[in-house]
């Protein structure tokens, strides 16, 4: 079968394309910063916390990692229907890519805490610093500023498996696609331009997460070098 | 002369170890004490000890009015008291040197900015190193690194400084220019205790030696005691140490 | 009305032999094209090299339910129009395992220096004999924790295959729920599924790691 | 663009390949053994033993029935396929063999009357349906929350995510099934819809043979019965004209 | 004596950075040549492009009968006849000795696993380390590997040897059992080419001496020559050297 390409029927689509692309930004952009700092606080949690503390922030990393986003998707969607508490498909997509994210940035964030030598805390200690003094200038900055790499490729990853919210009724650019190729009958070219568009947002979110790095990490923006 | 430093019979082990058996100096106001020994004699340890850094087994430790060997001890209003500079530096890497000397003024002492800053130029004129206030550590050879470690305490105006093994990383030229640092410090009175492997510095800044062996101290006196030991350990040191 | 029984536990069950059955077509199939890939990408031909970059980067930046999606379809359009949902799905997850194992196993590779490379060169080993008797064997060892940690990413991800029809675990739970209307229940029986076929190989991508650690050194 | 004559091509393949959703009940669902079921699929089944083949089912949901159908993943479409013109443009239809209604519900003591007192509320319904269709061309103000099948539209409605659905009255009976102490009840029927079998354009010959099976079993009253025995009302007298 | 390795006027540059800037020298059959001069003078660069690791921006270089200069050289074959050996070894660190040097005949000449070994077992015992036959690199000191990797080059029978500061990571002693089996080597009629900073063994074994200097060939003679440097550049470096 020779199957006849047509694009321009999409074209009338572009604002709802674009409404797509934009609640996807939103979605990844707030689940990313509050992914982070869920994430930050459990590392913390799991590298000085409590014993029951750490327990809890180690299973709950090993539960998220181990299970689809997509199941996580549906229960947290349902389940806080069956509680009785009504949210909005935005905010249950948030809560899962935010309980998702934070797992993976635990993990991540917890290996450059570790990377922190120990005669740091030491020197700190000895200057006076408060324990959380000693976290927020001396232990966080620098983990962070080791990890932000793999912090980056982590959260477009997150960007691109938020297209699995649209199954919950989250109006992004994977649900306008869907809905926009039910309409024209055009799936594959549907598909091909969300694609694009897709690379693009990732490319988006490269160019936007290292902008923040380069103000964030004065001394790396100022030498270059990696810590 | 009242003492700013003083250990009574402080014990320490680690597991079965007693790196600490019994040890008790006293160091004055405005007096040098340079700690001397073999490696693995507990001289790291006692320093580590009179800064509270590990905890003792008995025994007491005074420090400028501080009990250190109390459980109730108030350990940031000692540290407030003491500066303690270590063999590798340990500067925050992700600072410019300015930044590492004014972190704790800022945080523990809640001064201005502005004041901090002023205070970080001025320990750094002190060390010699004004002009590089804008450097990352990385920037810095390792003798330059050391003396901002040092003008780091400095800033938090204590009243006792601790030195362990603080030229021991560096080569003889870079050396020189920490030990200078401190012999102005020691001439312009503070009290200070320095674990050294430099014996001629020891015999030149130092106004009380204390020579560890096996945990205890063997001997103590004035530098000229490093000319005439009294126990064969010292003698077969010194002579070794040269 | 039914409730969750034995008998949709069985369902879930079959279906999670199928989640197995995806996994191991998407790691070999992923593995045979991302090794290829891996060597593009390091290959002293340019073009070869870009179009490799090109690929990982398509890949990498497209989210698998698209990505699937064009394919399922895409393999009707292109005139085999009988495809079978497994072969959709497989052709999918193999694309992208693909690119993902590509840049894993090329910091493998190049992560054994240089001069390895050019010992045997100097033996006049040829490229591949240089590859399979040198350069595989010290990279394997440096490669295996990471792959199995990746191992785990397609066996949870292959629970997008639901979205061509493909009934695999979590479109298993899906069908379920769509007679029983427990999706609580029922999507936290088939998250304990994917954790106890996960976790396992978690653990143990973590273990190897240590132990790499702890040899080198 | 099928060149081949599908009818023959299901003839020599000795199989009929029907797009049927498993997700929409009570056309399309699974039993307590997970076995399909539902009024499509015992109609379906009814088609293929008319033809002479064995049926196969191939799952889909609403919004990629045509997709489907156009890629030649499935003969025909048996999935509550409403005609509209939309559809007409890129399909044909056979004539049709059911009826199914676009409603709003709500549960008690919710005030609808109109359209207008649906202004700021949320309703649920199928992504790419014609209840979507209706649903968002005849309602504005309202917020539209879709989900990608009639299963995950009843799901929401069951665990209260939403309350009020912009669906058929099949889906609302399979909902109040679930929630019987806080049943929805029909407010505003938007639309009555014929639905049909769904086929790729210029199929003459097998739609003629579909309408052939539609009209006789309509008339032997099989078709009826099976629309009766999964939506409990039975099927209007005349069925509005498809084409 | 017929030439083994030829130089014409080869040029290389890295960049910008001319590295080899019109290099010529012969090397006759069973002759030793040692090649000395500063570091960054580009002695390695010369032995790396007589082995084609560096293509060349000019001039030509024959090896055994390769035109090493050609675009259509056959590398696998030149490298049949041309064996090196580098600073830092290079063994396989997943192989044993005995396999290290089993590979390339076995893959290269596709002699049999049995030949191979027995081939192994020769040459281990001529750098006199027939019994770490199964050690695993990482089991033996620096010199036993640079030992293994002289051993490796020698069980293909190369016309040529080339060793680039074999010695340079090794400790004096161990630098001694490396620096005997050379002259076992070269006193067995191996042609060799070796960079090395050991001016007394270039004097004692080698029959040419060539002094680079700045990517030229500065001065050419034999070893005697190191006593009575024409140049003031080879006399600083002979003065600077010992
Ligand atoms: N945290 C620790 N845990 C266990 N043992 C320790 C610890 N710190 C020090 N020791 C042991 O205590 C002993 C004394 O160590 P200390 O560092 O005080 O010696 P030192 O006199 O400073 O030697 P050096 O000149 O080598 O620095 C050594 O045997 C050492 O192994
Ligand atoms: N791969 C390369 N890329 C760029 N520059 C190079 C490369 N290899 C060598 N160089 C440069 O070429 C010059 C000569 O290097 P070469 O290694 O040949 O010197 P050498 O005489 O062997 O010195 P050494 O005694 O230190 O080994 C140096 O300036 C070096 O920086
Ligand atoms: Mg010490
Ligand atoms: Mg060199």
């Amino acid at each position: 079968m020779t199957y006849q390409f047509d694009f321009s029927s999409l074209w009338a689509y572009w604002p709802e394309f674009l409404q797509g692309a934009w609640l996807t930004l939103q979605l990844s952009a707030v689940s990313t910063v509050l992914g982070f700092v869920l994430g930050t606080l459990c590392a913390i949690g799991r590298a000085d916390g409590p014993p029951w503390v750490k327990f809890l922030v180690a299973s709950y990393v090993e539960v998220i990692r181990n299970t689809p986003l997509l199941v996580q998707v549906f229960i947290v969607y349902f389940g806080i229907a069956t509680l009785g508490i009504k949210v909005s498909a935005n905010a249950a997509a948030v809560i899962a890519l935010v309980v998702n994210v934070g797992a993976y940035t635990c993990e991540i964030v917890r290996a450059g805490l570790e990377s922190v030598h120990k005669s740091q805390l030491e020197a700190a200690d000895c200057l006076g610093l408060s324990k959380p003094q000693i976290y927020w200038h001396v232990i966080i900055r620098p983990a962070i500023e080791r990890v932000y790499p793999a912090l980056t490729s982590q959260y477009v990853l997150l960007m691109l498996a938020s297209s699995i919210t649209s199954q919950i009724s989250a109006e992004e650019l994977t649900a306008v696609a869907n809905r926009i190729q039910s309409d024209t009958f055009r799936s594959f070219e549907t598909y091909i331009v969300v694609g694009i568009i897709y690379l693009a947002l990732s490319f988006v979110v490269r160019i936007g997460l290292w902008l923040f790095g380069l103000a964030v990490f004065v001394r790396k923006r100022k030498l270059g070098t990696a810590l | 002369m009242s003492a700013v430093v003083k250990l009574s019979n402080v014990y320490k082990s680690f597991g079965t170890n007693k790196v600490l058996d019994g040890v008790s100096f006293e160091v004055g106001r405005g007096e040098v004490a340079a700690v001397i020994g073999q490696s693995g004699s507990g001289k790291s340890t006692a320093l580590r000890c009179i800064n509270a850094l590990e905890t003792i087994d008995g025994g007491t430790i005074d420090v400028c009015g501080h009990a250190v060997h109390d459980e109730k001890l108030d350990r940031r209003s000692l540290r407030r008291d003491v500066g303690i500079v270590f063999q590798s530096y340990n500067l925050f890497p992700h600072l410019t040197a300015e930044q590492n000397i004014m972190l704790a003024p800022s945080c523990v002492k809640k001064v201005s900015k502005a004041e901090a800053r002023d205070l970080a130029k001025d320990v750094l004129a002190r060390v010699g190193l004004a002009e590089k206030a804008g450097h990352y550590p990385e920037q810095l050879s390792g003798g330059q690194q050391q003396r901002v470690a040092i003008a780091r305490s400095l800033a938090m105006q204590p009243k006792l400084m601790l030195f362990d093994e603080v030229t021991s990383a560096l080569d003889p030229q870079l050396t020189g220019e920490v030990l200078k640092v401190m012999e102005d410090l020691a001439r312009g009175g503070m009290t200070m205790i320095l674990v050294t492997h430099e014996m001629a510095f020891a015999r030149k800044v130092a106004s009380q030696v204390v020579y560890m062996h096996k945990g205890k101290v063997w001997e103590t006196g004035p530098g000229a005691m490093l000319d005439s030991p009294r126990t064969p350990e010292l003698a077969s040191f010194v002579g070794s140490g040269l | 009305m039914p409730s969750f029984s034995l008998v949709h536990l069985e369902f879930l069950g079959w279906a999670a032999l199928w989640t197995l059955g995806l996994s191991a077509i998407a790691f070999i199939g992923g593995g045979l094209v991302g090794f290829a890939v891996a060597l593009m990408r390091i290959s002293p031909i340019r073009w070869l090299r870009y179009a490799a970059i090109g690929y990982i980067q398509i890949v990498q930046g497209t989210p698998l339910l698209i990505l699937l999606f064009l394919i399922y379809f895409g393999i009707a359009i292109a005139g085999f129009q009988e495809v079978p949902a497994l072969l959709a799905a497989g052709v999918g997850l193999t694309i992208y395992s693909s690119g993902f194992l590509a840049e894993i196993w090329r910091g493998c590779l190049q992560s054994v220096p240089k001069t390895q490379w050019e010992a045997a060169e100097c033996l006049a080993l040829t490229p591949w004999q240089r590859m399979t008797r040198v350069i595989l064997p010290q990279a394997m060892r440096i490669a295996t924790p990471p792959t199995v940690g990746f191992l785990v990413q397609i066996v949870k991800n292959t629970s997008l295959a639901s979205v061509v029809g493909f009934v695999e675990l979590a479109q298993a739970g899906k069908l379920i729920n769509n007679s029983i209307f427990e999706p609580f229940t029922v999507f936290m029986v088939v998250a304990a599924i994917y954790f106890a076929i996960c976790f396992p190989l978690s653990t143990w991508s973590r273990r190897l790691e240590r132990k790499l650690n702890v040899s080198r050194r | 663009p099928a060149s081949a004559d599908t009818l023959d091509e299901i003839k020599k393949r000795g199989k009929l390949l029907v797009a049927i959703d498993l997700g929409s009940p009570p056309f399309g669902m699974t039993d307590a053994q997970m076995q399909p079921t539902g009024s499509d699929v015992e109609s379906a089944r009814l088609l293929a033993a008319d033809l002479g083949v064995p049926l196969e089912i191939v799952q889909v949901t609403s919004p990629n029935r045509v997709p489907f159908l156009l890629t030649g993943k499935a003969d025909i479409v048996m999935a509550s396929f409403s005609v509209n013109e939309e559809r007409k443009k890129v399909i044909d239809f056979s004539d049709a063999y059911g009826v199914i209604q676009v409603v709003v519900a709500s549960p008690k003591g919710t005030e609808i009357k109109s359209i207008e007192d649906l202004a700021g509320k949320r309703i649920g319904t199928t992504r790419g349906s014609t209840n979507d269709k209706e649903v968002t061309s005849q309602i504005k103000n309202a917020e539209i929350v879709r989900y990608d099948d009639d299963a995950t539209l009843i799901t929401a409605l069951v665990s209260g995510q939403v309350d009020i659905m912009g669906s058929s009255p099949q889906v609302m009976a399979a909902v109040n099934q679930r929630r019987p102490n806080d049943p929805l009840e029909t407010r505003i029927v938007l639309k009555t819809n014929p639905y049909a079998i769904g086929l790729r354009k210029g199929e003459n010959a097998l739609r003629t043979r579909l309408n052939e099976w539609i009209a006789k079993d309509l008339a032997s009253g099989k078709l009826r019965e099976i629309y009766l025995k999964y939506n409990g009302v039975p099927l209007p007298q005349t069925l509005p004209a498809t084409n």
